[in-house]
């Protein structure tokens, strides 16, 4: 029997999500035919495999319950994340149970796409690739993947080989091209190294979102946290240079607004007072010849004195680190910014040290955007026949408008997709052979060198759907009329091809290599020599009017290129600066916004030489005065309307506004590349914004502590805060008292812990009405509190989540017991006897009870995502975090198993388990070895609202500002 | 009650001539007296009420807010102590609250147990009217009706007579 | 004028309750269509949820807890007056006081379907009664809602006793005036009084006791309805102050509403005889009197979240008074401050016009009040992530008003068939007839 | 008060005593065991009985899982291969073993779905499955009445106190009860431990 047989059988069975309320008894219960060793209903089995939302690759286990897989988290082992796992990778199980997935093979017939057959579908495909290799024009036919560097990458390969094809493009709108040109300028090697953060003391960016998007940003959100969050009295500086404050730069000690465009002459200028500060090699100095510090400043609006302190601060970091990226460093000038940034760390003689040339990274193999251009012109000029498109491509959307690849496609004979959910490209194409999501699929990918993970079917396919390397095979066979064993594809299956190309790597350990999820090795850093040369520095080149704005179309964190757009917890969990959820905006300037009349949730008609979009504005205090922000990769899914919002927009993402500017040097694409101009249209179409303002009213939420005093504490340790006096006799705990700590120093406000509960206590959606007025219903949310200057805030990131106080206000007040305190000092809510007076919403000082205001649907087939040990809530019922009890209850139990008690760390809750910073700590606070004791009683340790005497479970460490380096 | 008796009614237009007559019929040692008022009226009470304890509609009220307070007191904690949940970090048996509840039960318990003295000792509910009574008393006529042995009569209809009853009926 | 007769009283009670004529009907019908719609509002409420309802985070609590506490404020005038002023034995309450308590009980049983229609998941509202079930639970005794579960159930209790007790004595006159199957239904609820002496020596005691009794429940019940709020943590519910101030307000409502059934009741039924110009100046009065008291304890009110010196508490005060909600908290102080004011003229206490108006003015201000407390409190709470505008919604003003129509309804009902004037205390107001008029006459 | 009403007083009394003590008597009645009507007609008291098989032989999963889970239809063949293959109920499961299908056993003992109720931690502390299945192994075709009845709270509401029906909150926590007042044992009594 396979998974398939086993998945449909075990869902039948009763053991599914549950209701308050007693509906919906099943009527049958199903054994199996043949017992699966592999599944234990009702017993939890891990399955490793590999994240492939983005290409950073990071190492996954999926938990499948009764055959179903119903939570993801990272993979310890793996080098990649180190089992941490980022928003979108937590989102991806909306993918697998995606309610919009393709039931099966599709042919267009007019307008729309008709269910087909695998035969009749493929069919098409062979005879077509049949008639032109027969006529010898295999050059008319194109094959387009995601980053494939693995089997799948070498087995498409070989099939364009032996079809006589055109070469397999590889298309990632992000193909960090600049930094490999530079590379291979400075260095003489076009390769993305690998950057050590934890070893850098002063991280100096340059627009490099690496928080958010940039190259690996779980495994360097990790590194980060470990040499930026405040340890025994060490903690490293983070300087970041960018326009707008991302995401990133609230999280830099130092955000330095620049000018767009102009990043490579404040390296270099950076550059110039180091030596002459001659804190650096002078073998650099005629790099620096052409500039002029004090024009820099003018130019970049980076005062000189803040250059110089930079200077300083870099100079003198052994080792500092200093990264580009980002739009902001993709203009015409991407290159040079790059190479100027290459030339910093050269000098600082970081390279080797935190910059490794040798485990470079799988960017390098993206196809460069000069070729994805060729093939956009041969298409468009009618010699392409067939395009082959794999999954997690989708260019019409992703790709700059100024490519003009959708009127390309139009022009190509036969599209064929293998994309697993309706997208802008799959409306245009002819033939759709639905690939199974990588959850379903076998595979491998090396994220970068010496690492390479594997990836296996966590569980059955959840639709009709066939491996691309399946199709392929089958296709290829047919067209050259071999059969299997036979010929240039002579592998059965996709499976077997993958086995035999991993044989030699694992000889034989193929069980201990897939339970491990790949394997790994050291690889040895390579030596590179700087070419230290002039470099012409100038700002990037605009198109469009001189008055306009200039465009940064960033990439977003929660939705990468588009991709993760389609999911609905991704929609619903609010960009962290911003707080929206749902919608896009434009991200307008304050003194434009003035001078324009605009005010947030005014839809602005943005206007660039190449298109136009209209888009609510979001009006900054913060973003640089000649700029406009847009995320990109903004859209719906069809089954998200009207249910979750009112209608889809037209156009949502900036890449329709985009030409095709490109970076000289590189021949990347230029995202930063026009000005674009604002008009108000009078509408509105206001924005869901989660928290109500970022001003924290001086009531000491998030709370800071300065580093010198941090580093005093540290030493000498804190005056010993007064007991709480009270009353009553102490609360006793006779077992366990469970107990929280958050380091609000950690906290870099990713929201994977928002999305990781949701996945994990079955959370539903809202909706954007619902969620823009106050009912949305995540049990954790990340607060942003903004301090200082509104141009220069310090930002704060509080992870939020019930407190389970000692002395709850919300317990005495609920009437029917719901809400009580269990004896391991959790705040336990009891659904099913719950009556709804939601008193204890209103008592609650922090407002973190959440109430079931309708009864919220889960769309087949997301409802078989949903966990089997958490209740599903029914409406009218007050809901909140239960720090998890069910990985309690389970932890405990297995400690009972073994005859011993919990130990610390046996039990993660789901928000600790993904935190990429690690900033969340659990465990029984009655263990003084525990830590989560210890932090509890850190000098760093406050509780939120302290003054209520709430006695809250939850500790959290404030964090720790640094005076200007 | 005694076995037989004549029971003489006479019916009065005013208060005075009333309280004359029972005045008459008490100096004359008629003791079985009732008397039917539309209004509770204290000349005729203070005749009436002179030689007779006090309701003991009280005592039916003290024994029900005490039974009241009680267990109100004894659900509260008793069923508090049934799986004694914490809440707020408060005790079990927090009392203050608990007094609120006992004071509501008192009240409550007081109140039905005065409405059961009441009926109990005024003879409620009624199944059939007394003989005696007369329409006209629950409007503007008051009547007096005397109990006695056959034969003494004829004082009584004099006594009432000369009081100034509108009306002298036997039943 | 002549004071009426003992036999006047009867037959001028008796004519308010001869069959009504179209107008009473049309108002009915009227009364009835609103209400509908109200009960179709709560239809869709249990069908699709509480999010029908403009509630969210941070007001949990909306319009649906401010009319509960609005409605039972008005159910306090009927048992104060009833009780409070029997004791007092102020003979003015009288002629008003059979209105009165219906109007509490009327009040009460529409105040009693709010927590209902609040409640999340109304079909388990069972759940706060303390009832042995299969599975060994009991309420939480420690809330302040199970408090008000009693305090409400045993208020109505009362009431309701106290009120057919009254009755008693005027439906054995209602019985030994009216015929037919009128007279049939009157003489099984008259429990066959006959007004003898022993009867009324115990009904008068027992009368005394229950008002005895009621007394101190009038002034618990709506301290316990404060406490919902005192009890609770929200900046500008957490105080002292409450139980007092609640009280007040309620009598200060509940007379406002007397005065708005009365009026009309006096000028339909032609009742001027009984409710004359000194009940309307002592109504008026009471009114004044509350109101000032009134007046002083938002004084206070302020003050103390002034003089606590805490921030939170301040801010919340602050932005009340000036931002979103503040046109709400003006129109209260006009209306509970301001507007009685006119009863310091004598002309204005004894003018039906004036007083109707204060009253309704009153009855807003007091629904405001209510409004106040809670809405803009939770609205700026101790989190400022979660600060928020609650917008009321079509079904929350749809039971508002239906429950309105409600009350109304049960009013209409009562006045044709109960005397709404007690005749036997009525009576006992009276001058008791005498023959030779030299002796009695002092009342 | 006449002899009369004295009398009548008395029957009334004596009735509400009479009626008291059928329906009380009644209402402790043990939960009765209705058959239910299964594919194939499975007689536990052959295995348990007369073959003496180990529950947890079948029912594999419950000492491991939260669910006490069925035997793979392999399982069953795994004797009937042989075992009284030729009776027509085992031709059944043939059959189904043919058709690599399920059997669809009807559904008996359900527990509202928002209570947690954990097989294996009830193995462990060493429950006997009949405890709370009742006399399984005496049934020829598997049966229970189970779950709070209404009748069963009525009754508490005029102040009767039934026993508790199987598998119904009052009666898991009498267990739970028992057990800590007896034993070492801590049998939870938490409420989030079965409603979470």
């Amino acid at each position: 029997m396979n998974r398939r047989d086993f998945f449909k059988i075990v869902t039948a069975t009763g053991a599914a999500a549950a209701t308050a309320g007693c509906q919906g008894a099943s009527e049958q219960i199903l054994p199996l035919v043949v017992p699966n060793e592999q599944l234990v209903p009702g017993v939890a089995s891990w399955f490793a495999t590999v994240c492939r939302e983005c290409p950073a690759g990071c190492g996954v286990l999926a938990r499948n319950r009764d055959g179903r897989v119903v939570k993801l988290e990272g993979n310890p082992d793996h080098p990649v994340g180190q089992g941490a796992l980022c928003v979108r990778g937590q989102a991806a199980l909306q993918g697998l149970y995606h309610p919009d997935r393709f039931p099966g093979p599709l042919v267009r017939e007019g307008a729309g796409l008709k269910p087909a057959t695998w035969e009749n579908a493929q069919k098409i495909l062979v005879d077509r690739l049949g008639a032109l290799r027969g006529g010898g024009r295999g050059r008319a036919v194109a094959l387009v993947t995601q980053l494939e560097n693995g089997s799948l990458g070498a087995l498409a390969d070989t099939w364009a080989r032996a079809l006589g094809t055109r070469a397999r493009v590889t298309l990632e709108p992000f193909g960090y091209e600049a930094i490999r040109a530079a590379n291979r300028i400075t260095f003489g090697r076009a390769a993305v190294p690998h950057y050590a953060f934890e070893e850098a003391r002063v991280v100096l960016s340059f627009g490099a979102d690496f928080v958010e998007t940039w190259l690996s940003p779980v495994a360097y959100t990790r590194a980060f946290a470990r040499m930026h969050t405040f340890r025994d009295g060490r903690a490293g500086t983070f300087i970041h240079v960018e326009p707008r404050q991302s995401l990133t730069a609230a999280n830099a000690d130092e955000w330095i607004r620049n000018a767009p465009g102009t990043e490579g002459l404040v390296a270099l200028a950076i550059l110039k007072l180091m030596l002459e500060d001659g804190l650096v090699d002078r073998r650099f100095a005629d790099a620096v010849v052409g500039i002029d510090v004090k024009k820099v400043a003018a130019g970049s609006g980076v005062d000189e004195a803040t250059l110089r302190h930079v200077a300083k601060a870099f100079g003198h970091a052994r080792p500092g680190l200093a990264i580009g990226g980002g739009v902001a460093v993709s203009g015409s000038n991407a290159t040079r910014t790059q190479v100027a940034i290459n030339l910093l760390n050269a000098a600082a003689g970081n390279v080797g040290r935190t910059i490794r040339f040798g485990p470079d990274a799988a960017w390098g193999k993206v196809t460069p955007y000069a070729e994805v251009a060729d093939l956009v012109e041969a298409m468009a000029r009618g010699e392409i026949e067939v395009l082959l498109l794999g999954q997690g491509v989708n260019p019409v959307h992703a790709l700059p408008a100024g490519l003009k690849f959708a009127a390309a496609v139009r022009k190509v004979g036969l599209v064929v997709s293998f994309a697993t959910q309706p997208d802008e490209t799959t409306a245009l194409a002819h033939v759709v052979l639905p690939d199974t999501h990588w959850l379903e699929a076998w595979g491998d990918f090396s994220p970068r060198e010496g690492v390479t993970g594997l990836l296996q079917p966590t569980m059955a396919p959840v639709r009709d759907a066939r491996q691309t390397g399946d199709v392929l095979l089958g296709v290829g066979r047919a067209v050259l009329g071999s059969e299997e064993g036979k010929g240039p594809l002579p592998w059965a299956s996709f499976e077997q091809y993958l086995k035999a190309a991993w044989e030699p790597a694992v000889r034989g350990e193929w069980a201990g290599a897939l339970r491990q999820g790949g394997v790994w090795r050291e690889v040895a850093p390579v030596a590179v020599q700087a070419k230290a040369g002039p470099v012409e520095a100038g700002a990037a080149a605009l198109e469009g009017d001189a008055s306009g704005f200039a465009l940064l179309p960033y990439p977003s964190l929660r939705f990468y290129d588009g991709r993760g757009a389609s999911h609905a917890w991704l929609q619903e969990s609010p960009d962290t600066m911003t707080q929206a959820v749902w919608d896009a905006w434009v991200e307008v300037p304050a003194e434009a916004a003035t001078r324009l009349g605009v005010a947030t949730g005014d839809v602005l008609r943005v206007t660039s030489p190449h298109g136009a979009i209209e888009l609510p504005a979001y009006v900054s205090a913060t973003l640089h005065p000649t700029a406009v922000a847009i995320p990109l990769g903004h859209r719906y899914a069809p089954y998200h309307v009207p249910r979750y919002v009112a209608a889809a927009p037209t156009a949502m993402t900036p890449a329709a506004l985009l030409g095709p500017a490109r970076d000289a040097a590189s021949g990347g694409a230029a995202w930063l590349g026009v000005r674009v101009t604002l008009a108000k249209t009078g509408a509105r179409r206001p924005l869901a914004i989660l928290q109500a303002t970022h001003d924290q009213d001086h009531r000491e939420l998030a709370q800071h502590v300065d580093l010198r005093a941090a580093r005093e504490q540290a030493l000498r340790g804190r005056a010993a805060p007064h007991e709480p006096i009270s009353m009553y006799a102490d609360h006793v705990y006779p077992g366990y008292h469970w107990g929280l700590a958050i380091d609000v120093d950690a906290c870099v406000g990713c929201q994977a812990c928002v999305v990781a509960c949701q996945a994990e206590n079955n959370v539903p959606v809202a909706g954007k009405a619902s969620a823009a007025y106050g009912r949305q219903l995540h049990w954790i949310r990340i607060e942003r509190w903004a301090e200082g200057p509104a141009a220069q805030p310090t930002n704060t990131f509080l992870p939020m989540l019930c407190q389970h106080c000692e002395v709850a206000p919300c317990e005495p007040v609920c009437p029917v017991f719901a809400a009580y305190r269990t004896e391991e000092g959790l705040n336990g809510q009891v659904y099913n006897r719950c009556v709804g007076t939601r008193y204890c919403g209103n008592n609650c000082p922090y407002h973190v009870r959440r109430f079931n205001w309708f009864q919220y649907e889960f769309p087949a087939p997301l409802e078989v995502q949903l966990n089997p040990d958490v209740t599903v809530r029914q409406l009218g019922i007050m809901e909140k975090c239960t720090m998890c009890i069910q990985r309690i209850i389970a932890g405990k139990d297995h400690a009972r198993d073994e005859k011993r008690t919990v130990r610390d760390g046996d039990i993660l809750t789901a928000c600790q388990q993904t935190c990429p910073t690690q900033a969340i700590t659990f465990g029984d606070l009655k263990g003084e070895k525990n830590a989560v004791s210890a932090l509890r009683h850190s000098p760093r340790a406050y509780t939120v609202l302290e003054e209520l005497g709430t006695r809250p479970g939850v500790t959290y460490l404030k964090k720790v500002v640094r005076e200007h380096a | 009650m005694v076995g037989s008796t004549e029971t003489i009614v006479g019916v009065f237009a005013h208060v005075d001539t009333t309280v004359r007559a029972l005045e008459e019929l008490k100096a004359k040692g008629y003791h079985d007296l009732t008397v039917y008022t539309p209004v509770p009226v204290h000349e005729i009470e203070d005749v009436v009420e002179r030689d007779r304890p006090v309701s003991r509609v009280r005592l039916f009220t003290l024994l029900g807010g005490l039974t009241g307070a009680f267990s109100g007191f004894m659900l509260t904690i008793w069923s508090a102590m049934q799986w004694n949940l914490v809440t707020g970090g408060k005790p079990i048996a927090s009392i203050p609250p608990f007094v609120v509840i006992a004071f509501e039960l008192t009240i409550l318990f007081g109140g039905i147990a005065t409405l059961i003295g009441m009926v109990v000792l005024g003879r409620l509910p009624k199944l059939r009217p007394s003989p005696a009574f007369d329409p006209r008393f629950t409007r503007d006529r008051f009547g007096v009706a005397v109990h006695c042995v056959p034969g003494r009569g004829g004082s009584v209809r004099e006594i009432l007579g000369a009081a100034g009853a509108e009306e002298v009926k036997t039943v | 004028m002549r004071p009426p007769t003992f036999a006047d009283v009867n037959r001028d009670v008796l004519r308010t309750l001869e069959p009504p004529g179209n107008r009473y009907f049309a108002w009915m019908c009227v009364v009835a269509l609103i209400l509908s719609a109200g009960i179709l509002f709560w239809a869709g409420q249990v069908w699709w949820g509480i999010g029908m309802a403009g509630k969210r985070v941070p007001q949990m609590w909306a319009l649906y807890i401010t009319t509960f506490v609005f409605w039972i404020g008005i159910g306090h005038a009927g048992t104060l007056i009833s009780a409070v002023l029997y004791l007092f034995r102020a003979r003015w309450r009288t002629s008003i006081y059979r209105a009165a308590e219906a109007m509490t009980i009327f009040a009460v049983m529409t105040a009693g379907l709010f927590p209902l229609i609040h409640a999340g998941r109304m079909w388990f509202a069972y759940f706060l009664l303390p009832y042995p079930n299969q599975r060994y639970l009991w309420p939480n005794f420690r809330s302040p809602l199970v408090w008000d579960v009693f305090a409400i159930s045993t208020y109505f209790s009362i009431s309701t006793v106290f009120f057919i007790v009254g009755l008693v004595p005027d439906v054995a006159a209602l019985r030994d005036a009216s015929t037919g199957w009128r007279r049939r239904i009157y003489a099984m609820l008259a429990l066959g009084w006959e007004g003898s002496d022993t009867q009324w020596r115990h009904y008068r005691r027992a009368y005394g006791l229950f008002a005895a009794l009621a007394t101190p429940l009038v002034l618990s019940v709506h301290s316990v309805v404060s406490w919902d709020f005192a009890m609770a943590l929200v900046p500008g519910w957490h105080s002292t102050l409450f139980a007092p101030f609640f009280v007040d307000g309620a009598i200060f409502s509940g007379f406002a509403m007397v005065a708005v059934l009365v009026l009309p009741m006096r000028h339909f039924f032609g009742l001027h005889a009984y409710i004359q110009d000194r009940h309307l100046d002592a109504i008026s009065k009471l009114i004044l009197v509350t109101g000032l008291v009134l007046t002083y304890f938002y004084v206070c009110e302020i003050f103390t979240s002034l003089y606590s010196g805490d921030h939170i508490e301040k801010a919340s005060l602050f932005w009340k008074v000036t931002k979103t909600y503040a046109w709400a908290l003006w129109l209260m102080y006009f209306c509970n401050c301001v507007a009685p004011l006119v009863f310091f003229v004598r002309k204005a206490r004894t003018n039906p016009v004036v007083i109707y108006v204060v009253s309704i003015l009153v009855l807003i201000g007091m629904w405001f009040e209510r409004f106040n407390i809670i809405v803009p409190s939770l609205g700026h709470g101790f989190y400022p992530y979660a600060w928020g505008i609650f917008v009321p919604s079509a079904t929350d003003t749809g039971i508002l008003i239906g429950s309105f129509a409600w009350f109304f309804l049960l009013f209409l009902g009562f006045i044709k068939v109960m005397p709404s004037l007690s005749i036997v205390e009525v009576k006992e107001t009276l001058p008791p007839p005498m023959r030779d008029k030299g002796h009695g006459g002092q009342h | 008060m006449g002899a009369k009403a004295g009398v009548g007083a008395l029957g009334a009394v004596l009735l509400a005593v009479l009626i008291f003590a059928a329906v009380s008597s009644w209402s402790r009645q043990p939960a009765v065991a209705t058959p239910s009507v299964q594919p194939i007609n499975f007689p536990h008291v052959v295995h348990v009985e007369t073959y003496k098989i180990d529950c947890q032989y079948c029912h594999s999963d419950a000492r491991r899982s939260e669910y006490a889970g069925l035997p793979s239809v392999e399982r069953c063949m795994g004797c009937h291969r042989i075992t009284a293959a030729q009776l027509p109920e085992i031709k059944k499961l043939a059959e189904y073993y043919a058709k690599k299908e399920p059997i669809p056993w009807v559904r008996v003992n359900k527990l509202p779905e928002f209570t947690y109720f954990p097989h294996k931690a009830h193995v462990r502390a060493k429950v006997k499955c009949q405890t709370c299945h009742g006399e399984v192994e005496k049934m020829t075709t598997f049966g229970a009445v189970t779950g709070p009845r209404p009748v069963n709270d009525l009754l508490n509401l005029v102040g009767f106190r039934p026993v508790p029906p199987p598998l119904s909150m009052g009666w898991c926590v009498d267990c739970h009860r028992e057990q800590n007042a007896r034993e070492k044992t801590k049998a939870p009594l938490d409420c989030v431990m079965c409603h979470h």
